[in-house]
This record gives C-alpha cells, structure tokens and sequence, in this order.
C-alpha cells in the first residue's frame, strides 16, 4: 500500500477495463441490446438449454429407430448420425476460431479472443467425439480401429492443431501477446486445412464418400436424411450452448486475472 | 457384433460430454468463488483507502509548481490531490 | 520499394556473416542431419528393395529436426539482447524483416542440406542427385522456413522455446513433408500417374509465404 | 522528507554542464522566434515536435499509462522524471514506435504514430535500456548495418563520423561483444544518432557511464539544442535532468505530475512530487 488512491469505488475497475472505452458510455442499440441480454438472457439461455436436451433426445430415437437399418453396414451404420454432424460442427468451429482471430487482430477486443478461445476448446472435444466415433465404426467396418485415410488422417491433423492451440495459449498465459500469438497462429492453421486437405487425399482414400452431394440427388433414403438433418439441428443446438457456456467460462477468467492485476498494484 | 459398436459410440459420446458439461460446470463455479473474493478483498481495501484518504485529503496540500510544496508534511494520498489542482 | 529492397538484403547479409562468425549453428545443424541418417540407417531394414521407400522419408526426417535447430536459433540470436527492438526502429516494412529472415533460414538450412544430400545419397546408394533434387529441396526447404520463421518468432518470447517450436510446427508443415518425401521418392521409383506433388509444395509456399508476411507484425508488435 | 530523497538531494547538480543558463535555441539564431530567456515558459509558440494526447498504456490489465498528455517544441529537451514503475519507459517505447497504445494519440514531427509509424521512425532516434547492437559484429559493421536499413548513401562516412565523436575509433574494427557497458552504450548513442534524427528519445542514458561519457553525452545534448533538434530523455539523477533540459514532465504512477519549465522546478519540488516513492 504506497501511495495514490483513487476514492470514488468504481474508479478502479473502470481504470483497468480493457480497450473499450467508448462502448461503456455510448447509449445507442449496443447498450439496449446489453440491457436486454441482461434482462431476457437467463431465461433465453435455459430455453436453450431445454430445446437442446429435447433435441438431443429426438436425435436418439431418430437415429436408434425412426431411420431404417442400412442393408450394407447393419445397425453400426446409427453411429452416421452422431458422426457426421459433429464432424461438420467440429470443422465450423476450426472456421470460426479463424475468423474471431482475424476480428481480434483488427478490433483488439478480447472478447473476440474468448470466443475464439471457446471455439478451439469446444473444436477439440467434438473432434475428439468424431475421432472416437470413426474408429469404433471403422473396427466394425474395416475391421481396424484406424486406417491412415485422408479424411481421418485430416481430422487427426486437425485435432492435433486444435490441442497444440490450446497447450500454447496456456503456456501464454491471458496475455495481450499470448492472444495475438494464438491468433496468428489459428490463421495460419485455418489456411493451411485445405492443402492438408488436398495433400492427404493425394495421399491415400479410403473414407466413404459424402453423403449429400450438393446439387445432386442424396443417395440415402428420406428417412435417413431426415434423421441427419434432426441430428445435425440438435448438434447445432448443443454447440452454441456449450460454445455460450465455456465463452462465459473464459470471460469470468479474465476478469479474475484483471482483478489480481488489481489486487498487486495496490 | 455390430450393436456392440453402436452402443460404446453412443455412450462414449453421452458420458463424454456429460463429463465435459460438469468440467466446464465445475471451473466455473471456481472461477466464480474466485471472483468473490477478490471482489470483496478490493472492496475492503477501497473502503480503507477512502477512509484514510478523506483524513489526510483536508491537510495535504501541494502546488507543483511551487518549492513551498515541499514544506508539507507526509504525502501519501497527496498526489491525487496535487493532480486535482492541476486540472 | 528499392529501400526495402536493400533492407531486405542488408538483413540478409547480416544474419549470413554473423552466423559465419560464430558457426556453432551451421556445425550443429549439418551433424545433426548427418547423425539422423545414421541412426536411421539402423533403425530401419534397408535392403535393397526397401531402399526407395524408406530413404526418402529418412532423408526428410533428417532435414526437418535439423532445420527445427537452426530456426530456434535464429530468431533467438535476434532477440538476444532486446526483443528485436533494433530492427523495429528502423522504418522498415515488418514484411521485409519476415521475408529477409526466410531468405536467410533458405540459406542456412540449404547449406546443410547441399552437405547432407551427397552423404545420403552415398549411404543409402539411390541415385537421387538430378536436377530436380535441387528444386524438390529448395522449394521444401522454403515451405519449412516460411512456417519456421514465424512459429520461431511466436515460441521466441515464450519460457520453453525449444520445445514450442516443434510443437506449433510440425501440425502445420504436414504437406511439406509429404510433398517432399512422395517427390524424392518418385525421382527414385517414378510410378506413372503420380500426382503433382511438386504443385502441391509450391502452393503451400505461396500460402504460407503471403499469410506469414501480413501476420509477422502482429507477432512483433508490443 | 523520507530516506531515499536525501539520497537524491546529496547528488551534485555539477556534473552536466547547464545549457539553459548560456545557451539557448533562441540565442543561436536555430529558431528565431524563440529569443526570450529560457525561464519564461513557451512550448506554445515553438511547432511542436512531440504531441502526446490521452495516452493510455494497459500491459495485460495492468494500467502503466492512464492518460497521459503533453507537447514538447521542436529544439527543446524534455528531462522525463519519476520514481520506477511510474511509466517513463513504457512511454518512450510508446514515442519510439515500439509500444502500441492502448488509447490515444501520439503524434511525432507531424506524424501519427497509428497510422504512419514508418514515417515518423525516419525522424526517431532511440537509446532503450538494451544497447540494440550486435555483438559478434565490429563497432563500423553495426554502424554500417544500421546506415544500410536506413538507405544512407554516405553510411560509410557518417559511421566514421560518429565512431570519431563518440571516442570509439580506435575500436572501430573490434566486436562488439568485448566492449565495456560504457563503449557499447556510447556505441548505441552513435547508432541513435546515426540517421540524423529529429527527435532523439534516450531511456536512462546515463547509466553505466564513467565521467568521460557523462560529459560527452551532455555535449551532444547540448549540440542537439544548437542545431534546433529536439532531445527527450529519462534519468534517476534529478539534478542533472533539471540541469540539462528546458522542460520537465514528472509522470507518477502513470499520470502526469509537473508539466513545465525545468527552470521553475528545484529539486526539493520533484521530490516532494515523488512523496514517498523515490
């Protein structure tokens, strides 16, 4: 305890509130839409959360008995309906940490790097889902847990940068530098996926190919792609909620570190 | 043989994310507690400052500009109160 | 644009003589290879019809935990004392700080692998010296020093460096490795219908080369 | 009146030549409007080499600078005063290009650092804590580097030039790395000084000097103030800074304290400024 005090409580936290100065003040939509999160959210967030569940319920019994058993792969082919749509999730959310590191570098707001952050933890463990998923098919299936297919061998790749990310950022720590560095590098990565891609399927395919070619008549039955399509809206459902869930996760851990920066300068 | 597989899929996915949904649950309720206390330990700390700078703001005086300054007594908090004259 | 031009060779030119004084990267980095190729040389069954399809991958092996040295190297060397402030203050382009210090990890790492490249080629006995070896090399070479320069530049102001480095590489340089390796190995075996591998390398150079070079300043900045 | 500012106080003010009393930019003809003593205040009438608005300077949610404003004139020497961890460094980096504000404005000769950095590194010259030259390099090489980044045509020259003023060329062909703290920091002042800059920024440009350096670097100040260039430095030796500058900013705990003349500031004021935390 040394010298300056600023007495008006409050002072303090508005002194060390990071770059944002002007949207505090500002009335305008920003701050009726904040006033409206904070009103209305909880009850939206629980509304999430229930329809969610329900989804995940209805995905269930789409998956397990609404959708015919295929004649090729037998009831192993059910799996499809979690693997899939956690495949694609797992890929957007690889996008968006993308893009949220772009808009960081631009705006330098963190909560774009929260978001981002919240995107590669959540990237991680659907592609985690999607990894464990295919190998359990592919030991039905191909009768190997694993074969270095091009589109496993891509998520592979693709789980292993999402968890390099993560190690990184702690080993950063909440740093201004540390969310730069994790922005560069979630860029970089986001551009190299499509030549890792490509590389890979040169390499070698084995992987069943798309189930829904665009533009093209699908080759599964109705009630197939209404199972998948279900799923793919209830995966949805799950990912924004968790995505809600760890983003506010990382917000209230970076108001712990501003309020220890706090704390030692006193 | 088939069913097999089918079943650990879905379970390993429902058990797995329930575990990662209380995980996520659980560092946030760390985090939370964390929150408090340092909340309540700078409000404490404002609430000591405040008192001590209101005792001493009425004596402190200081004109940077003047070397008379240096005549007042000690300056803990005085610094705010020299800046406030600047402005 | 001619001043960012003598910039980039003034860097350039720097960085060649002050690794030609102390030297200790350039020994380490060539025995390095060179040790890899021997280890593999036992840790792989290299009869002769086994030859070609292993040779290369260890030959590449070798280059990329070699070039992982020199990069870590580097960057540090710059950040020695100040974290590249020197260059900073100069009114320089961050692009043409990034793009010197690819051209000299180019040199460097192709300096041991102009070394390394005839003792494989010996040890292993694949007739892998033509023309295009050079440019199979020099265009991975590229790849790996355009992802190098600015993972070295993140991991340098980081505790635990070293082992950053390779952590935050390696998932990204994949197609290098495997473009190189496929090329080196179709110059030994060519197998009709191969796919351009060589293609494949140059657009990961390019990609990575203009990416890098807008992001380093972000890297670099305070 | 506390320990550590007796300490300060005992400091003998004579070791740096005072240019304020005998020279001034007005008195040699650099900027003819400027021809009243130094006493009287007038940063105002003087254009404005360094402009500084509501800087703000948050490291990781740590405020260094919470608005921060002031305006030096061009041929003026700023002395930046203020006890460690008040800002003073993390504000040159700020004015060096270096350090990207968190908020705010810094314009230097006419330049807004946000969005023509590059512009304004051509009229900053900076001396930071770290000597910023190459070790395993020769004393000419890391001068002739520099003049290469700068694209000097006459690199050459003004190296030799500079190795000559500094003292240093006897050992102008010797690495870097064998040098005293002393040698490489007036080293380091010749490569600040190497592009001819308009503003010079020097963090702590005393420290490690023995007498010889002192006095050579307070002649090039003093140069520096002849020939209208505009000079900023920091420095823990009170008197000296009060002795060599025309202005003083006190910055405490990231904000500014005293704004001035030097010449109506003594040494009991600025450590009375400082209260107990010098």
């Amino acid at each position: 305890m040394k010298t300056v005090t600023r007495a008006p409580s409050g002072a303090l936290e508005r002194d060390t509130a990071r770059a944002r100065p002007a949207e505090q003040t500002r009335p305008g939509w920003r701050t009726g839409l904040a006033g409206a999160m904070k009103r209305y959210g909880p009850y939206a967030e629980a509304a999430l959360g229930a329809v969610t569940a329900i989804g995940m319920l209805l995905t269930i019994w789409a998956a397990l008995v609404y959708a015919p058993t295929d004649l090729i792969e037998g009831p192993v082919q059910r799996i499809f309906y979690i693997h899939v749509p956690m495949a694609w999730l797992a890929y957007l959310a690889f996008f968006l940490v993308a893009a949220a590191s772009v808009m960081y570098l631009i705006t330098r707001d963190d909560r774009w790097d929260w978001f981002a952050r919240a995107n590669a933890e959540i990237g991680a463990v659907f592609t985690t889902f999607v990894l464990i998923t295919g190998s359990l098919w592919g030991k039905s299936f191909w009768g190997a847990w694993w074969v270095w297919d091009a589109r496993l061998t891509t998520t592979l790749i693709l789980w292993f940068i999402y968890v390099v990310y993560l190690v990184v950022r702690s080993f950063w720590g909440r740093t201004a530098q540390g969310a730069r560095n994790a922005a560069v590098y979630g860029i970089l990565a986001f551009f190299v996926v499509p030549i890792n891609y490509e590389a890979v399927t040169w390499w070698r395919t084995l992987h069943p190919s798309e189930v829904l070619p665009l533009g093209g008549t699908p080759q599964l039955p109705p009630a197939m792609v209404i199972a998948l399509l279900l799923s793919l809206g209830a995966f949805t459902l799950l990912f924004a909620f968790l995505l809600l869930q760890v983003y506010r996760l990382e917000r209230a851990q970076a108001t712990v570190e501003r309020l220890r920066a706090q704390l030692e300068e006193e | 043989m088939g069913n097999m597989f089918l079943i650990a899929s879905y379970a390993v996915l429902w058990v797995g994310l329930l575990v990662y949904i209380g995980w996520v649950a659980l560092r946030m309720r760390g985090v939370q507690g964390e929150v408090e206390t340092m909340r309540d330990l700078i409000a404490e700390r404002e609430r000591q400052a405040e008192a001590r700078a209101t005792k001493l703001a009425q004596s402190a005086k200081l004109t940077a500009q003047t070397a008379s300054a240096a005549k007042t007594p000690k300056r803990q908090p005085g610094a705010p109160v020299a800046k406030a004259q600047r402005r | 644009m001619r001043l960012a031009w003598g910039q980039l060779w003034a860097i350039v030119g720097k960085d060649l003589r002050l690794e030609l004084r102390t030297r200790q990267v350039w020994m380490s980095m060539g025995v390095f290879a060179l040790l890899a190729l021997l280890i593999f040389s036992f840790a792989f069954d290299l009869r002769v019809e086994n030859k070609a399809a292993v040779g290369p991958g260890a030959l590449w092996v070798a280059f990329i935990f070699a070039s992982m040295l020199g990069l870590g190297r580097n960057i540090a060397a710059e950040q020695e004392r100040g974290p590249m402030d020197r260059l900073l203050l100069c009114p320089v382009d961050r692009t043409v700080i990034y793009l010197a210090k690819v051209i000299g990890n180019v040199i460097f790492i192709g300096v041991v692998e102009a070394v390394a490249l005839p003792v494989f080629a010996a040890l292993y006995d694949l007739p892998i010296i033509t023309g295009l070896i050079v440019l199979i090399t020099l265009l991975g070479t590229i790849g790996i020093a355009a992802v190098g320069v600015i993972f070295s530049a993140l991991a340098a102001n980081t505790r635990a460096r070293e082992f950053l480095l390779p952590l935050l590489v390696f998932p990204i340089i994949i197609p290098v490795v495997l473009g190189s390796v496929r090329a080196t190995e179709a110059l030994v075996n060519p197998i009709h219908g191969d796919p351009p591998w060589l293609g494949l390398i140059i657009a990961f150079d390019i990609i990575c080369l203009s990416v890098s070079a807008i992001l380093f300043q972000f890297v670099v900045e305070e | 009146m506390s320990a550590p500012t007796t300490a300060i106080r005992s400091v003998s003010p004579a070791r740096w030549s005072a240019p304020r009393q005998s020279e001034t930019p007005g008195d040699t003809g650099a900027q003819p409007d400027e021809t009243t003593a130094d006493d009287e205040y007038q940063r105002d009438q003087s254009p404005q080499a360094i402009v500084v608005e509501r800087l703000t300077k948050v490291f990781d949610a740590r405020p260094v600078l919470r608005g921060v404003s002031f305006s030096l004139g061009q041929g003026r020497t700023l002395a930046l005063l203020g006890p460690n961890g008040a800002g003073k460094s993390t504000l040159l980096r700020i004015l060096a290009t270096l350090s990207r504000p968190t908020g705010g404005r810094v314009i230097v000769m006419g330049h807004d650092l946000a969005r023509e950095a590059n512009a304004a590194r051509w009229a900053i010259g900076y001396l930071g804590h770290q000597t910023g030259l190459y070790g395993e390099l020769t004393a000419r090489e890391n001068l002739l580097f520099f003049a290469r980044m700068y694209g000097l045509r006459d690199g050459a020259k003004r190296a030799d030039a500079l190795l000559a003023r500094v003292g240093l060329r006897a050992r102008a062909n010797d690495h870097v790395g064998k040098f005293s703290r002393g040698q490489a920091q007036r080293l380091a002042l010749a490569r600040g000084m190497l592009h001819d800059p308009a503003v010079l920024l020097l963090d702590e440009p005393d420290t490690g000097l023995d007498e010889d350096a002192l006095a050579l670097l307070s002649e090039l100040l003093d140069e520096r103030t002849r020939q209208g260039q505009t000079t900023l430095f920091t420095t823990h030796q009170l008197a000296r800074g009060l002795a060599q500058s025309h202005q003083t900013l006190v910055l405490l705990r990231g904000r500014v304290a005293y704004d001035g003349p030097s010449a109506a500031l003594d040494l009991a004021a600025v450590c009375d400024l400082y209260g107990g935390e010098a």
